[in-house]
């Protein structure tokens, strides 16, 4: 296994939905400042392994550490200020909202609301709100998306959107960014743009885990894969180390024709 | 293409609603005066929504009693003119409406309105303005105990009504045990209240009071509650569309039991509706179409004449008021406000379709004949006419 | 106490056509139609015109009314519902929309009919049958085999005409409907067209006991709505059940309770039922998707 | 433009308070009255309905009890208007916060007819619960407010009376929308779930909606009582809460001026169908029907657009 320190450990999670077993004993453990992979054909439960990390689902057994310390169950809303935020595969924005509005969305938890400040107009709320709009903007920045900062959502281009949910996701300022397909839709141009971005966030000191189909991208930009196939975990590891396991390769890239399939559907 | 048309279809309807504002605006100008005497009559009542039937009523007998006064010259030299709003029977928009008469009809008296909710809330309207009110059609109690100089009521008279009513199941019928079975609005609630002071008065027994709610279609889990209680008479109160289900269903059950009404549920489409069922129920009234009495007769000819349907009760009690008015006016020659109001206070020696009305300190018409009377075939028999002291 | 539960039998059986009638448009166009109550009362009013005046038999009159009905349903799809789904309005105008339908209806059926109730009267016995304390009319008996007969023929249409088959699967997922093919607007007509039908019949149903007037829609439409929720909007089984539930509710609140309450007590139910099984007490539960 | 926009309020300001000058015609003054209260309950609809997403048939529920209870506080306990009026909508507020629990968990229509289960239920115990709320004949008497002496109690002065409350309810409802608050409350209606993975606390926001469209409702409902004189559950029907609806929806329910065109056009509007007689529910329906269709974000949403399409020619123009 690589070294480094441990960010994100997954311990044990099995699930279950009306008897069948979506996810059994899955260990995976998230270094910091790495782009950890989580991949694995359709219904591996690549999306319900997410759900269980943001709490949307609440396993049956297993345990979730950050940084050493025991995740209790939480609601998703109490995930942000842990440091963890996250992206959706079929992009959730707020579409009828400005790409700044989305954005300073996930500043929410960062600045406190006073409300008498804010019905008497009064500096804090108005300090507040600048500070909010500074950070906003600085990850729009980051994206390269700061000259759209007032254009309506849903009048952008699909990969437009995929990077202003990516700058909400930095903007809730998390040590953890989660990508769920963050590369689906977008042309060939945007994904090497996504990869730029992904390393400089790396670069910058943060965790990112993503769930992806692109197996090339995947392969390029992962410090460390983790491949799910029917609820289990069948290989683990650096990128070269998990191309040579059989498992993987029986598994997994034998269903080579669905996978551009559904790339192409995408 | 598409877009061009949609903007245009929107800037028409932006117009529309300018110009409706506008057309508010304009009509402001009133009623000028000429060298007509004119006393402007506004009139208030539900034409539309639940007692729409009331109101409809209402509107088609004071048009009828407006157009003979001033072919007949009845008000001396006034000439009466009538102007109506619709208030949905919703005390908000009655109001509004009463405002609308007073200020831009510039009614000298306003006839309002049916619904007790709404005639109450012109009454506010009415008292600050200190323009006389009369209701023709609202029963509910607390009207005339608000110590409101303003207000007159020519409805009938519940509690004359509920006396009349248990002392005959008592004296003529012989029955002990009663049950209420009231609406729950105003009229049915004061209904109740009276039945419950009459039954103590009388000595007997009340075994159930349950309640329903207007629009109701389903009475039998009250009626088998009042089949427990063991009730030999049920003294409905509310309007006939409910009380012909009731009938109905007291029928379905198999409920051997006496049915009494009162004056809110008289109508001909009581008996139409209840069939059968509705058969010897027995109920007070200041209407009868059939009634042998002249005056009567006249209205009803009158009335199916120029409609082509037969009066309902509301309808003639709304045709006195307007007789009752033109001889206010008549009798002071004024439209003064005050003048008007203690002319109404002393109406005396009319002989109209349901009495002779004469208001008492608080406004009540006590002046109103009562006729107890019978359903028998398809029409109310006359069982005794009880004239006012 | 049995009594309680017979009684509410023939307005179950109203209130489940009804219901039957929401759910279906909502199952199928995924929008609810507020004028669905003013299809009851118009179906009861053109029965009413067609036995009563026209003398046309009752056969006829159930027919005519539905057909003239189903006519209205279509037209609220092409003149309300199609123009708003083109100009992408939120589901909120579909509401003030319908809502404003069921205003120009009831005051037309108001200026044509006037304001008095009419007598519709079912050519079958209105006197009880007794047995003990229960007593039951042959009227109720017809009602709610009316009313149950056409459950199962609709259920029957929609398992097995391609008609049928077509609407569920929009009801499914209506986009994937549209990738195979299906004409979403032709499902939309058929629903509001079929549903309209329903409501006639729910019309002509209750109009012998309830009388036919031109506002009895707001009511009967309203607890038809109830019911459906609380049994399970967008399933046939459950709005049937929902309906016959809601009915028996009343009936026994309205005795054994207290009548002025009734009501209340009817939607102090379907709150509850929201919070602790929003989908509806006869649905299995659904999982919403991330 | 700061600046203008500065102008152009204390324009408006200005003509609101000289307003009554001009219009000597009492029921106009009246019809502005209402139109003033049925704001504030629009008010309290756009935060709810039009930010948050959670569209309530119930709103009459809310209106009817601050009219309750502010009406019985100063008519059985005496208590002068501000303070009845404070209790009204805490009570009322409170109400806002035991609906808003099941309706956190719901969308959709399922909302829809909770919220219609809520007004009708208020509107039946009022009904029914005759010792307190005098059942269907409801309240009579309702005392005139007092401040400082003066009794509040000709049309003219409930203008200014009323007008105080709309305009101290237009800035709060505004500086609420522009905050923060707003933007997170439009962030749950465009997207609940997103949201609650953005952190923020969904319920809670859903229910300081309800209870800040109770408040206005409440409020509303206060000065509406006191106003009217009377009261009865049958101003608070089903009815009622629908057309809080349509003018929440016809003027526009994206911002807090919709509320106010929304609330004087439809009140003017009913009024002044009254011409038509017979026929003017009729109009009044496909009023309603053209505008939803022809107009889906509103008469507010209209006039932005002839704004936006006014500054596309002038930029054409430059270009040319």
């Amino acid at each position: 296994m690589t070294h480094g320190l441990n960010i994100l450990s997954i311990n044990g999670i099995s699930i279950s939905f009306g008897g069948l077993k979506a996810l059994s004993d899955v260990n995976v453990h998230v270094m910091k400042n790495t782009v950890h992979g989580i991949i694995g054909p359709n219904g591996a439960g690549k999306s319900t392994l997410f759900n269980v990390i943001t709490g949307l689902t609440k396993p049956d057994s297993g345990d979730i550490f950050l940084e050493g310390t025991k995740l209790p169950h939480i609601k998703p809303h109490q995930l942000v200020p842990l440091g963890i935020s996250r992206t959706f595969q079929n992009i959730r924005l707020f579409k009828e909202m400005t790409v700044l509005d989305n954005v300073l969305i996930g500043q929410h938890v960062h600045t406190p609301t006073p409300i008498i400040s804010i019905l008497l107009n009064g500096r804090k709320s108005n300090e507040y709100e600048k500070i909010s709009r500074e950070k906003a903007i600085e990850a729009l920045e980051f994206m390269g998306i700061e000259d759209k900062m007032n254009d309506i959502v849903k009048n952008l281009a699909y990969g437009q959107q995929r990077l202003v949910e990516f700058a909400r996701a930095l903007a809730a300022q998390p040590k953890i960014i989660l990508l769920d397909e963050p590369a689906a839709g977008m042309n060939p141009t945007e994904k090497v743009n996504l990869l730029s971005i992904i390393g400089k966030l790396r670069d910058k000191g943060y965790t990112l885990i993503l769930i992806e189909h692109d197996m090339k991208l995947v392969m390029n930009i992962c410090d460390n894969i983790s491949v799910l196939d029917h609820g289990k975990i069948i290989a683990q590891g650096q990128p070269e180390v998990v191309r040579k396991n059989p498992d993987f390769i029986s598994a997994y890239l034998g269903k080579g024709e669905n996978l551009n399939a559904r790339n192409k559907r995408n | 293409m598409f877009m061009r048309n949609k903007s245009r279809i929107s800037a028409l309807i932006v117009v529309i609603t300018i110009g409706l504002v506008l057309s508010m605006t304009g009509c402001s100008g009133g009623n000028t005066p000429s060298s007509e005497k004119v006393l402007t009559i506004g009139v208030v009542g539900p034409e539309s929504g639940g007692s729409a039937q009331l109101g409809q009523g209402q509107h088609n007998a004071i048009q009828l009693a407006v157009d003979e006064i001033n072919e007949q010259k009845l008000a001396g030299e006034w000439k009466l003119v009538a102007v109506f709003e619709d208030d949905e029977g919703n005390p908000t928009k009655s109001s509004s409406a009463t405002n609308k008469l007073i200020q831009e009809s510039k009614a000298n008296i306003i006839i309002a309105a049916i619904n007790s909710s709404a005639t109450l809330a012109d009454m506010v309207v009415t008292e600050r303005a200190g323009i006389p009110q009369i209701t023709p059609g609202s029963t509910g109690a607390s009207i005339t105990e608000q110590g409101n100089e303003w207000i007159f009521r020519t409805a009938a008279n519940d509690s004359f009504q509920a006396d009349a009513l248990v002392k005959h199941a008592k004296e003529e019928l012989g029955i002990t045990k009663i049950a209420t079975f009231t609406s729950a609005d105003d009229y049915g609630q004061s209904g109740a209240n009276l039945l419950k002071a009459a039954a103590e008065k009388y000595g007997l027994e009340l075994v159930a009071n349950p309640t329903y709610n207007n629009g109701d279609k389903d009475f039998k889990p009250q009626l088998m509650s009042i089949k427990d209680g063991g009730a030999e008479g049920v003294f409905l109160w509310g309007l006939y569309t409910e009380a012909a289900l009731i009938s109905n269903q007291v029928q379905q059950l198999g409920l051997d039991v006496q049915l009494f009404g009162a004056s809110g549920m008289a109508a001909q489409k009581l008996i139409e509706l209840g069939g059968d069922a509705a058969q010897g129920l027995i109920l007070t009234q200041t209407f009868l179409p059939d009634a042998d009495i002249p005056e009567v007769q006249e209205f009803v000819q009158k009335y199916t004449e120029k409609y082509d349907m037969d009066p309902i009760p509301h309808g003639a009690q709304a045709y006195d008021t307007v007789y009752i008015i033109a001889n206010a006016v008549k009798n002071t020659d004024s439209s003064n406000p005050e003048e008007l109001r203690d002319a109404l206070r002393n109406t005396e020696g009319l002989n109209l379709v349901t009495g002779s009305p004469k208001f008492d300190e608080k406004g009540n018409d006590i002046g109103k004949r009562l006729l107890i009377t019978e359903i028998r075939g398809d029409k109310f028999e006359l069982i005794k006419a009880i004239e006012a002291k | 106490m049995i009594r309680y539960i017979l009684n509410g039998l023939p307005i179950g059986a109203i209130y489940a056509l009804v219901a039957l009638s929401y759910s279906f448009i909502y199952a199928a166009s995924g929008v609810l139609n507020w004028s669905q109550g003013d299809m009851v009362m118009l179906g009861a009013y053109i029965g009413f015109t067609v036995y009563q005046i026209l003398n046309l038999g009752f056969v006829p009159a159930f027919f005519i009314s539905m057909l003239a009905v189903a006519i209205v349903g279509i037209g609220i799809q092409r003149f309300i519902l199609r123009p708003l789904r083109k100009s992408n309005a939120p589901a909120i105008n579909v509401t003030i929309a319908t809502l404003g339908a069921s205003i120009i209806i009831r005051n037309l059926a108001l200026m044509i009919w006037g304001p008095d109730a009419q007598l519709f009267p079912f050519p079958v016995s209105n006197k009880p049958i007794s047995m003990g304390s229960l007593s039951i009319t042959p009227q109720d008996i017809l009602i709610v085999l009316i009313g149950i007969l056409l459950m199962i023929i609709f259920q029957y249409f929609l398992k097995k005409s391609k008609e049928g088959k077509a609407l569920r699967a929009v009801a499914q997922d209506r986009y994937a409907a549209v990738l195979m093919g299906i004409d979403t607007e032709q499902s939309d007509r058929s629903a509001f067209g079929l549903s309209a039908a329903i409501g006639a019949v729910a019309g002509i149903l209750i109009a012998p006991i309830f009388f036919v007037t031109f506002n009895m829609g707001a009511g009967i439409g309203l607890k038809g709505f109830v019911s459906a929720v609380v049994g399970g909007l967008g399933s046939v089984p459950g709005s049937i059940a929902g309906g016959f539930f809601i009915g028996i509710v009343e009936s026994v609140a309205g005795g054994k309770i207290s009548s002025g309450y009734r009501d209340a007590i009817t939607y102090t139910l379907l709150i509850l039922v929201l919070w602790l099984r929003p989908t509806g007490l006869f649905l299995k539960k659904r999982k919403q998707k991330v | 433009m700061n600046k203008n926009k500065k102008i152009y309020l204390l324009i408006i300001l200005v003509l609101l308070l000289t307003l009554p000058l001009f219009v000597s015609n009492l029921y106009y003054l009246h019809i502005i009255n209402l139109v003033g209260i049925y704001t504030l309950v629009t008010i309290g609809l756009n935060i709810l309905s039009g930010y948050t997403g959670q569209t309530s048939m119930g709103q009459a529920g809310f209106f009817a009890v601050g009219t309750y209870v502010t009406s019985l506080m100063m008519m059985n306990f005496d208590l002068p208007f501000f303070l009845a009026l404070l209790i009204g909508v805490i009570l009322t507020s409170i109400f806002g916060l035991i609906i808003s629990i099941p309706a956190m968990k719901l969308s959709g229509p399922y909302l829809v007819l909770a919220t219609v289960g809520f007004g009708e239920i208020v509107r039946l115990v009022l009904l029914n619960w005759t010792p307190v709320t005098k059942g269907a004949a409801g309240l009579t008497g309702i005392p005139f407010p007092e401040i400082f002496g003066l009794q509040i109690k000709t049309e003219k002065q409930f203008y200014y009376f009323i007008i105080i409350f709309v305009i101290l309810g237009i800035y709060i409802a505004g500086r609420i929308a522009k905050s923060k608050i707003g933007r997170t409350f439009s962030a749950i209606r465009e997207d609940d779930l997103a949201a609650e993975a953005m952190g923020v606390n969904v319920a809670g926001y859903k229910t300081a909606a309800f209870v800040i469209s109770a408040m206005f409702a409440g409020l509303a409902g206060g000065l509406f009582g006191t106003f009217s004189g009377v009261t009865s559950p049958d101003s608070f029907t089903f009815d009622d809460s629908i057309s809080f609806l349509c003018m929440s929806v016809i003027g526009g329910n994206k911002t807090i001026i919709g509320a106010v065109v929304g609330a004087f056009v439809l009140t003017v509007l009913s009024e002044a169908l009254r011409v038509f007689q017979g026929t003017r529910l009729i109009i009044y329906g496909f009023i309603l029907i053209f505008t939803v269709i022809y107009m889906p974000n509103g008469l507010v949403g209209i006039i932005e657009n002839l704004k936006s399409k006014i500054l596309m020619k002038k930029e054409n123009k430059s270009m040319e």
